[in-house]
């Protein structure tokens, strides 16, 4: 099977969908570029970092469709036209933008359908680029994806590779509810194996990427390929930690989180967000309510801190969770403790 | 401009349709039968009325926190609506959207909007998929005069311009946004003079004067249709009640509405260049009001016996699969 | 010492705090009322529920500042003016209303200080209405301040009374980070006593409104009156109910909540919010991480669903968190459990 | 109009000062020592001088994600710049800002802003401070065309016009947003023309003539002190390198760069008109030159050695009291 990273998974997808729907269409900031340059280009950009490079040549500039910095009206525009007939995919091009746009996400598009009395269709997609770890700044950096899954209309999937990309970005367009589409920006290059056609995943299924039976390690995004690191070290000691990958957290497969955890007894979530309300939290009462008697430890929590992400890559090295935070916390809940890792945070 | 007498009866229709609509909520509000926040519409049903004439339900409307005047002329169903205010089964939103949120999907009604300013980015996408699609379909956003300062509609305004959007952006100055007056909260600034800054035709109208308002529409339309895109029209009409029912109006002056309703009332005025200009007969529109009146009356009785929605429906539509 | 209800109490607060300090401003929409009208008159609503009224009559209208429509542009000329010499306290009249204007507090106001290195101040309170049970539909009664406890760099406060409302609003005004002051729509009538002079209540720390040793309730706002409802009535078949009131999520009293839960070894986390990455999923998680030796039972969360807020009344009564919910949730982690609250939800 | 020599002449070295610290930053950002996203100001120094030649310290200036040359303008240490761009102990920020947010509220410097129309309603704040301590300070926005379309700035424009604040919109039309060309991005509108819809004075002028910016502002400088309310200058002046240093560029035509530094850099513009009219020497402009670039040099140096921030100030200054 060809190797693909995650960025050319994404554009292939929705390469696949436009060819399949007309309806399809995508909508953002320079999604194209160079209208009204000097060059008179066809193409400037294709997306920030590429992803949608060489659509435009496909489908031609009325499918897919640049915009001035309005994100209100992007988001907005891509809702209504949700709701009569497209099959919009819109993009936000750092999900920290959010703060321009979110009424038309938090009041508008995830509230149609319910206070609408069921009668609207949304199948909108916006495609946002999350995670901290490029120098990037406090503006550029977030992860935020809990205060989305917070809201209740609205489904939100963050691939970590890009076998999963293309499969829940397939899913996501052909769904009828709108979905948030986070895309870490530190992992665009991160190839596996991809089928050249078509294929869903469906959401709220989570993935096992590492099977165990002492610990269950609960990551997101990027963070999974941090657990898995961790789970194939600590494998070398006999320590067996399970990964699971909710991949969708809304909607959630808590039935595999659980059935995971009253397996080890043992819970380490890690994630991204600041750690106040955050998925790690959601992820820890999750267990603490539903499998409470099978606890046999403490659950942990591996997050950013309440801070804002500094710009400083000396010091954004210590916000994200690294691999030596997830393994401390790793043998914390397995009873044992290593001060290294302590040192910092 | 000549006008076709059909569509004449119709418009009347409409606009006494809001008028009786509304003058009964008012009653029903002040007797505390209907839930939640009702803004009313009395005074502006030519805005409506006049923009909607030249839509059909393929084209789409955002609306507003005052809706209701936008929903009938939009062809939605008075007993739907009413029960949909009273929060009842059947409503046209189940009773999930109340006075605030009523939609109409099948009759292009995108819904009444309770965050001010949450419409026009919503409306420009209905513009863009007639675009899309090719089909000559128009939207349009009503905009109240409070709602222009917000910065949702001028990104709308500007994005349909960029795309030459199917969009026709009506602004309804009423005079007021809650309790501040539109000469003050306007500053320096003029509707039209704004709209107009971003490239698109912008005219102002009397909102009182159906024909005035149905004339402007004619050619923003007709520019839509053809992909010429978007326009602006300001119609100005003064509201008749309080922002919301219950409000105590101490910033307007005794009698303004007194006056307005002598001087500027639509439907007079709207009868009176009918039946004189166009052949309408006084008669006809007298048995059009007592029609609209039983109509109104047994929807209002429907609604209230109506049933409650039950407990398990608080859980159902947040997602289509989930 | 005199009944006053929480209207009240705010508005007096903001009075002794203007007398007090020239810098403090209030800004908001319709904040005094009146400009551009026909009549003439000098305050034409005080605020949409009079929490502001007679202010602009002891203060002038260059100190009680209404604007348009325009939350973007209030929430962040407020923080500018704090950065620069003022205290404001800005209102956004319903919490749901922070879409139109997030990126001014998640991005701006709430990263000044962090982003400046520790050399901003930015003493700028933002008052707001939350809650549902008034009718007022999926737009105008949410609660989302789960959201703002996980940005670092504001505070977030809920009263619960009239007294608190003053203690809490007075270090708010003087606190030299920005704030975010709830006021639950549905209280403003509440009264008790308040004294008329000035007094504040430090953040971070809760109140126990009810002791007891048997269960721990954590709950917020108007969730408090509910919550001692039950304390009271359980009181009568010896059930000793403990209801903590954190008062300020952000900061959070993490002590004295898991002091309580260190000694009833139960907890029920009452929260208006939907229930995903909720602050009732952040409390659950504070006691299975912190107080885990000491649980005795799965702790429970009575929550709002994962659904907007619907308009018709007879469903948002089973929206909110109610009585019959949180008795149950009590009687659950007791032990013992009543079919009846579970009826409906 | 005339111009104080000394005035010019500090002019002259601000311009010099972000030509010289911008082309450093560039050659530096190949070299690969610099840390994040850097925008840089080349071409567009008269219109940050332009501007800032009639604030002082007091006075506020909101800026954009291109704010380096909006630093050095205002008055800021360019050693602080420069270790606050490589992220160091001693930077503006201690290193938590970067590139794309540094401040320095002493003077008058409210940030510079990664999110695109960000810091217009911090600056009409700025401006709500100096009216209500009635203290004369004025605010100012530096604007990209591209920010000019974003919900924020117009209504930071109409809050300003509504109370009539001490406020000046400065939009930097430097020809491109990112990938896009304004005459593509403004769609039917002009900034300029946006600007006086909202009834504040606004006009275009050529950003790369400093005496343009500068008597633009001046008359926008005494309105606001005057307490007659804000103003909006566009002024143009293309960016002579990509949107980040890295772009490629396909969107521009092969040469306009070079077009651009020969027949509108605005240094040798300055240059001309300063020493043939108002009797600048050219010898000392000369001794500035070589003064400044041993100054960043040595800044440049200093920031590299620098020690990067501890890992316990990532905890630190989120809030003033915990
Ligand atoms: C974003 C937002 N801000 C404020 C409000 C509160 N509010 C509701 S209606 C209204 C006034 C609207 O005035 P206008 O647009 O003129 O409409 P009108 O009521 O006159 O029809 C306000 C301020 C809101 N619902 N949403
Ligand atoms: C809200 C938001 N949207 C989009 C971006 C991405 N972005 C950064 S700079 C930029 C272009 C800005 O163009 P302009 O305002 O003309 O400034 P210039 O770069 O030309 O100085 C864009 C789209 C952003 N940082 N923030
Ligand atoms: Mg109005
Ligand atoms: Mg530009």
């Amino acid at each position: 099977m060809p190797q693909k990273n995650i960025r050319d998974a994404i554009n292939e997808t929705l390469k696949l969908e436009m060819r399949r729907d007309p309806r399809v269409v995508v909508i953002g900031e320079d999604v194209v570029g160079g209208l009204g340059g000097s060059s008179g280009v066809e193409e400037a950009a294709g997306g920030t970092f590429g992803v949608t490079a060489g659509l435009a040549a496909e489908f031609g500039r009325r499918r897919v469709i640049d915009t001035p910095i309005t994100e209100s009206a992007i988001i907005g525009m891509a809702g209504g036209a949700a709701l009569t007939g497209l099959r919009p995919v819109a993009e936000l091009m750092f999900i920290d933008f959010i703060g321009v746009c979110f009424d038309q996400i938090l009041n508008q598009i995830a509230k149609f359908r319910y206070m609408f009395g069921g009668k609207a269709r949304v199948p909108v997609v916006i495609r946002t680029m999350t995670g901290a770890g490029l120098g990037t700044g406090p503006q550029h950096s977030q992860s935020l994806y809990n205060m989305l899954a917070n809201v209740p209309g609205i489904k939100v999937v963050l691939p970590s590779n890009a076998y999963d990309a293309k499969g829940l970005l397939t899913t996501a367009i052909r769904d009828d509810d709108p979905v948030i589409f986070c895309e870490n920006k530190a992992m665009y290059l991160d190839a596996c194996e991809v089928p050249d056609e078509s294929y869903t995943i469906p959401f709220g299924q989570a993935a096992i990427t590492r099977p165990g039976s002492d610990v269950t390690v609960v990551a997101l995004s990027r963070m999974v390929t941090l657990a898995n690191q961790v789970a194939d070290k600590l494998a070398g000691e006999g320590i067996r930690v399970e990964v699971v990958d909710p991949r969708t957290i809304s909607p959630l497969d808590t039935a595999t989180i659980l059935g995971s955890v009253q397996k080890t007894g043992r819970l380490v979530a890690v994630d991204e967000c600041n750690p106040v309300c955050s998925f790690a939290s959601e992820l820890v009462s999750l267990a603490a309510c539903e499998a409470y008697d099978a606890l046999q430890a403490a659950p942990v929590k591996v997050t950013a801190p309440h801070t804002p992400v500094p710009a400083a890559p000396d010091l954004e090295q210590y916000y994200v969770p690294s691999l030596a935070r997830i393994e401390e916390a790793i043998r914390n809940t397995l009873g044992g403790s290593t001060a290294s890792a302590r040192k910092v945070v | 401009m000549s006008y076709d007498p059909i569509m004449l009866l119709d418009a009347y229709r409409r606009m006494r349709a809001i008028r009786e609509f509304e003058e009964r909520m008012r009653r029903e509000v002040q007797a505390g039968t209907v839930p939640g926040f009702v803004h009313l519409y009395c005074g502006e049903e030519a805005i409506a009325v006049g923009a909607c004439m030249h839509l059909q339900d393929t084209d789409y409307i955002g609306s507003t926190h005052r809706g209701h005047g936008h929903c009938i002329a939009k062809g939605c169903d008075i007993e739907g609506l009413l029960l949909e205010i009273y929060c009842k089964q059947g409503g046209l939103c189940n009773g999930k959207g109340g006075s605030m949120h009523m939609a109409d999907l099948n009759k292009g009604m995108l819904g009444a909007n309770a965050i001010v300013g949450g419409a026009p980015p919503i409306a420009i996408g209905a513009a863009l998929t007639a675009q899309v699609l090719g089909n000559r379909g128009v939207a349009l956003a009503f905009i109240g005069d409070g709602a222009s300062n917000q910065g949702t509609v001028f990104e709308s305004m500007h994005m349909a311009t960029v795309h030459k959007l199917p969009m026709i952006f009506m602004y309804e100055n009423n005079g007021y946004a809650e309790f501040s007056g539109a000469s003050w909260h306007l500053g320096g600034g003029d509707i039209t003079r704004r709209a107009g800054g971003f490239g698109m035709p912008a005219v102002k109208v009397d909102g009182t004067d159906f024909f005035a308002v149905y004339d402007a529409m004619a050619e923003a339309v007709r520019r839509a249709r053809d992909g010429e895109g978007p326009s602006s029209i300001e119609a100005v009409a003064m509201r008749w009640y309080g922002h919301f029912e219950g409000d105590m109006q101490t910033y307007r002056k005794k009698g303004e509405v007194d006056e307005l309703r002598k001087t500027s009332d639509p439907l007079p005025k709207f009868e009176e260049r009918a039946t004189r200009e166009f052949g309408l007969g006084v008669e006809e529109l007298r048995e059009i009001d007592e029609e609209l009146r039983e109509i109104i009356d047994e929807a209002v009785d429907v609604a209230k016996a109506a049933p409650k929605p039950l407990a398990p429906e608080l859980y159902t539509d947040v997602y289509g699969s989930y």
